[in-house]
This record gives structure tokens, C-alpha cells and sequence, in this order.
């Protein structure tokens, strides 16, 4: 892949949710990021996004704004959600049992269960007044189409 | 997203396009919620067009077929990409609901033609 | 505007200028970045960027690597590019004489003239073995489409 | 970059659409220049569509202007959008170039109706 970096602030608005996926896609195909990974990448960021807006409703402080950033090297990406919101560790949350049989599944928890599933690594930080997770996929040099 | 419907006498064909998220969600909620009341046996959901699905729109396909097989119905899904099989299958979706690798085998397992005729 | 940046290694071909255009578009669509801005950004950098594939041709050492830069904060927008060939400081440059006759005007020397007049500052340094040149363009309040 | 082309018998007009750059320079200058060999009195360049032009253009532009004014011809420019237009103001080529608001004005002074009917 092409080196890069990408920093954004995001409002909190379920809408920026578009935004995001626009930004991996755009991104992406600027540092020559593999199809599938802007795919897992973008759904990673849209359900940590999606889950911060949508629980820091009722939050004390309340989120007043989110971070996205991007960076690429030859081999790897990653990716940055930064928030203000009180603590919170998506990791700490159970694992769902996807091997129940259907009618044992809840419809809930599947989202920080995609992201951990499908990036290499997640890390959780509390800094300061901030939450901070920080998701990295590895890119085979196969995959990648590298400008000559 | 897009959802084209099709109601045949052994089936309901349902063809789901563009982007699932949670923006449209719940448009899909309430539509395949409608084709699941009007279909006698069994619905299949076309998603070789389905270009993206987040968790929000996972929820709805779980909501769906334990509605159809707690009615004695039966959903299935049809030519999924190769990114979206992949995150069915990394929350065990492969193994809960009735997945087809095209919509030939997917109609020829669900309504063959005997059944038709019948 | 929305604040943001971007970071991204540019190889030493003319094809670049092409990507070159395409972040500014895009980063500056994600970043409500008014469509004049963008124009005359993009144009700045492709002269810029044109400048050090063409002229690094005969240099020692020659240039191996560019890199670019956006920023944007609510009212202002600061372009970089910096590249590791010889120094060269195009502020040096004299200034056409945009006011010739048509016989008398020569067909050079445009490029970095459109540069310095159409941004609102232009800053040359060398750091070591580098070339930066950052570049900044006011925005005003009126022209930048705020999201609410 | 497109350059579509009509040659009139008082005038030969030049619609020039899309991005001229260092990559699309060379194309206009060949595309131009052979236009500029065939028009007796008047060359008019439409820019209405014109999105883009960066100094390998403008440098195209100065030459062939030069060209037809040597050969005793005109070189002219019409319908510039705002951005390009100000590139213009900036190298001073509204100056030395013929510049026209739109194609009718432009019409109506290099070949008004009585000269063509002439
Ligand atoms: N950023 C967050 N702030 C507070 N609570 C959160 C946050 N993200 C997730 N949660 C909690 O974790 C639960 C599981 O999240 P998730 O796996 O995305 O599934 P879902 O949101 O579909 O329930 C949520 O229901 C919510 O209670
Ligand atoms: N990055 C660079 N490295 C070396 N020389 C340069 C560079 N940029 C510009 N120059 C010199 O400055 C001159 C003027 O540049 P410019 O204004 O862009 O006009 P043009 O490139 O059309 O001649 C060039 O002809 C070249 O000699």
C-alpha cells in the first residue's frame, strides 16, 4: 500500500456514519488499500461510530466529538476512534455465542463482535477525558496493488 | 438499498441491493417484515447485489427468519458476495440460516420443479 | 470548515498530479471545503508537484520521494509538499511581466506566478535534506458550507 | 479534455470540455495548432465546459494566440466559468487575449450577420 494518514473530526450524528464509509472507501483507493479490507475496515468503523452515537445519548458528559484518523504503511492499516464520552471498553463486553441455534440468538451485541472478529488487533485506551480504540489489519503484499 | 419483491406460489423472491446500514435498517425491517406475512413457505433473499451490511442490518435478516421458522416458514439467502459471507460467517450465520450458493440451487432446493408441477 | 488532515507519499511521476487532484477534491468534499478553495488548491499543487517530477529529471541528488499534505481547521486551509532533491526555492523565481504585450509574453514561468498570487501566503524552507513548501488559503465564514 | 471542433466559413469554432493538464497539454497544442493552420480570419475557443487548466494549458492558450495574431488572424476565448476566468485575471491573459461572456456576444463581434451575409 501507499504511506499515508488520515485525521477527521466527525460530529455526532448518525449520518457521519455515511461520511465514514465514504472517507475508507476514498482513502483507500488513494494508498491502493485492497477491496476486502476497505470493506472490513469501513464496517469496523461504522458499527464503533454507530455505537457512540447512538449510546452517548444518555451519557454524562455527553459525547461532543469523535475522531476519526487512517494510516497506512507498505504492509498495514490502521484505524483510530476517538471519543469524550464517559469510559466505556467494547472489549469488557461478553463475547455472543455464535453457535446457538437460531431462535437462541439475540438480535443485539453483534457489532464490537464483527470488529474484534475481523481486525487483527483492537486496543482500548482511556486517555484523559478520552476514549480511544485503535484497530490495525494486516495487508498480504499480494493483495495489495502496488504503484510501480 | 433496494429490496425488489416477487411473490410466486412456492415462494417469495426478494432481491436486496446497494448498502444495509444503520440508516436503512429499518426500511428493511418493515419491508421484509411485510414479505414474511404474505409468504406461505418459504422466502429467499437475493443478495448478490448486496453491495454492504453492518450489524444493524444482520439483525434484521436473525429478526426475519426466526419469524418465518417460528411460523413454520423457512428464509433463506442466496449469492452472497464474498465479503458478506465472510462476516456471516464470523457470527456464525452460516450455521443458523440456510444459505445457497446461487439462486438456481436456492430454487431448485426449495421449490423444485415436481413441487411445482404439483 | 470541518477540521481535518491528510498526510500522503507521492511517488515521482507525472501520473501523481492525477491523484494529486483527486484527494484535493475529495478531501475537500469531506471537509466542506468550498469549491473555489478546492480549485485553486488543486491547481497550486499540480503546479508544485509538476515542478519537482519535471525539473528533478537532472538533479543530484534527484528527487525520490514527495510528500503531501492537507489541513483544514473551521477558516483556514494550509497545503504542504515537500520532497527530498536539491534545494530549490521557488519564491526565488522573478516575477513575469504579466503586463506585456501578447508578442512579448513568454510562454513560462506561469506556474509558480499563478502559485504565489492565487494563495494567500506561500512559505519556502529547507529542512535538511528536504524542500517544504506549506501553502494557506483563508476561507470565509459565508463561502464554507457548515454542517449542523 | 475534448476539443470538438466546427469550421465556419468567417470563423472556425473550438468547444473545449473537461481537464487541461501537463498529462493533456500536448494533445490540445497539436489539436489547436492544427486548428489554428485552417482558419482564415478567426478562432474562437468555447470554454463554457472547460472544469480545469493549469499552466501547461495556459501556456498552450499564449501560443496559439500568438501564432494567428502573427498570421493576422484573431484568436479568441468565450463563456469562462468563474475559476477559470480568475487564472485569466491572474497571468493577466484578459489583457492580452479577447475574452467574450458567452458565444453570441462572441458571434456577434468577430462575424456579425452582415459580414456573413456579405
Ligand atoms: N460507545 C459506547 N458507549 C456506551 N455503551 C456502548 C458503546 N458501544 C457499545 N455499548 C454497549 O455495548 C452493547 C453492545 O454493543 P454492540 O456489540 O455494538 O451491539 P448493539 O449496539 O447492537 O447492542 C450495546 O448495546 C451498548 O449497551
Ligand atoms: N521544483 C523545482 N526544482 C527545480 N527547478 C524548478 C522547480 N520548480 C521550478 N523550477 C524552475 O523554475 C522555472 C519556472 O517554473 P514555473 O513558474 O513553474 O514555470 P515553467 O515550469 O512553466 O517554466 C522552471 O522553468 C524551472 O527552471
Amino acid at each position: 500500500m501507499r504511506p499515508g494518514s488520515l485525521s477527521t473530526k466527525l460530529n455526532v450524528h448518525l449520518r457521519e456514519t455515511e461520511l465514514v464509509g465514504k472517507i475508507v472507501r476514498e482513502f483507500g483507493q488513494w494508498h491502493d488499500v485492497p477491496e476486502q479490507t476497505v470493506f472490513l475496515v469501513k464496517l469496523s468503523l461504522d458499527e464503533l461510530v454507530t455505537n457512540i452515537v447512538v449510546h452517548s445519548a444518555g451519557q454524562i458528559p455527553c459525547v461532543r466529538e469523535i475522531v476519526l484518523r487512517l494510516t497506512t504503511n507498505q504492509h498495514e492499516l490502521w484505524a483510530e476512534v476517538e471519543d469524550d464520552g464517559c469510559a466505556f471498553n467494547p472489549l469488557d463486553l461478553p463475547i455472543p455465542d455464535v453457535a446457538a441455534p437460531l431462535q437462541d440468538r439475540s438480535p443485539g451485541g453483534l457489532g464490537i463482535h464483527l470488529v474484534r472478529s475481523l481486525m487483527d488487533r483492537v486496543n482500548y485506551k482511556r486517555i484523559g477525558q478520552r476514549n480511544l480504540l485503535v484497530l490495525s489489519k494486516k495487508v498480504t503484499q499480494s493483495s495489495a496493488v502496488e504503484l510501480p | 438499498m433496494t429490496l425488489e419483491s416477487e411473490i410466486l406460489p412456492d415462494l417469495t423472491l426478494a432481491k436486496l441491493s446497494g448498502q444495509v446500514d444503520t440508516l436503512t435498517a429499518t426500511e428493511l425491517e418493515m419491508k421484509l417484515g411485510d414479505l414474511a406475512e404474505v409468504t406461505k413457505r418459504a422466502l429467499l433473499v437475493d443478495c448478490s447485489d448486496l453491495t454492504y451490511i453492518n450489524s444493524a442490518g444482520l439483525r434484521v435478516f436473525l429478526i426475519v427468519a426466526k419469524k418465518m421458522e417460528t411460523a413454520g416458514g423457512l428464509c433463506a439467502f442466496c449469492s452472497l458476495t464474498p465479503n458478506v459471507r465472510l462476516v456471516f460467517e464470523t457470527i456464525g450465520f452460516d450455521r443458523i440460516l440456510k444459505l445457497y450458493e446461487n439462486r438456481a440451487v436456492a430454487l431448485e432446493q426449495i421449490a423444485p420443479p415436481q413441487a411445482q408441477a404439483a
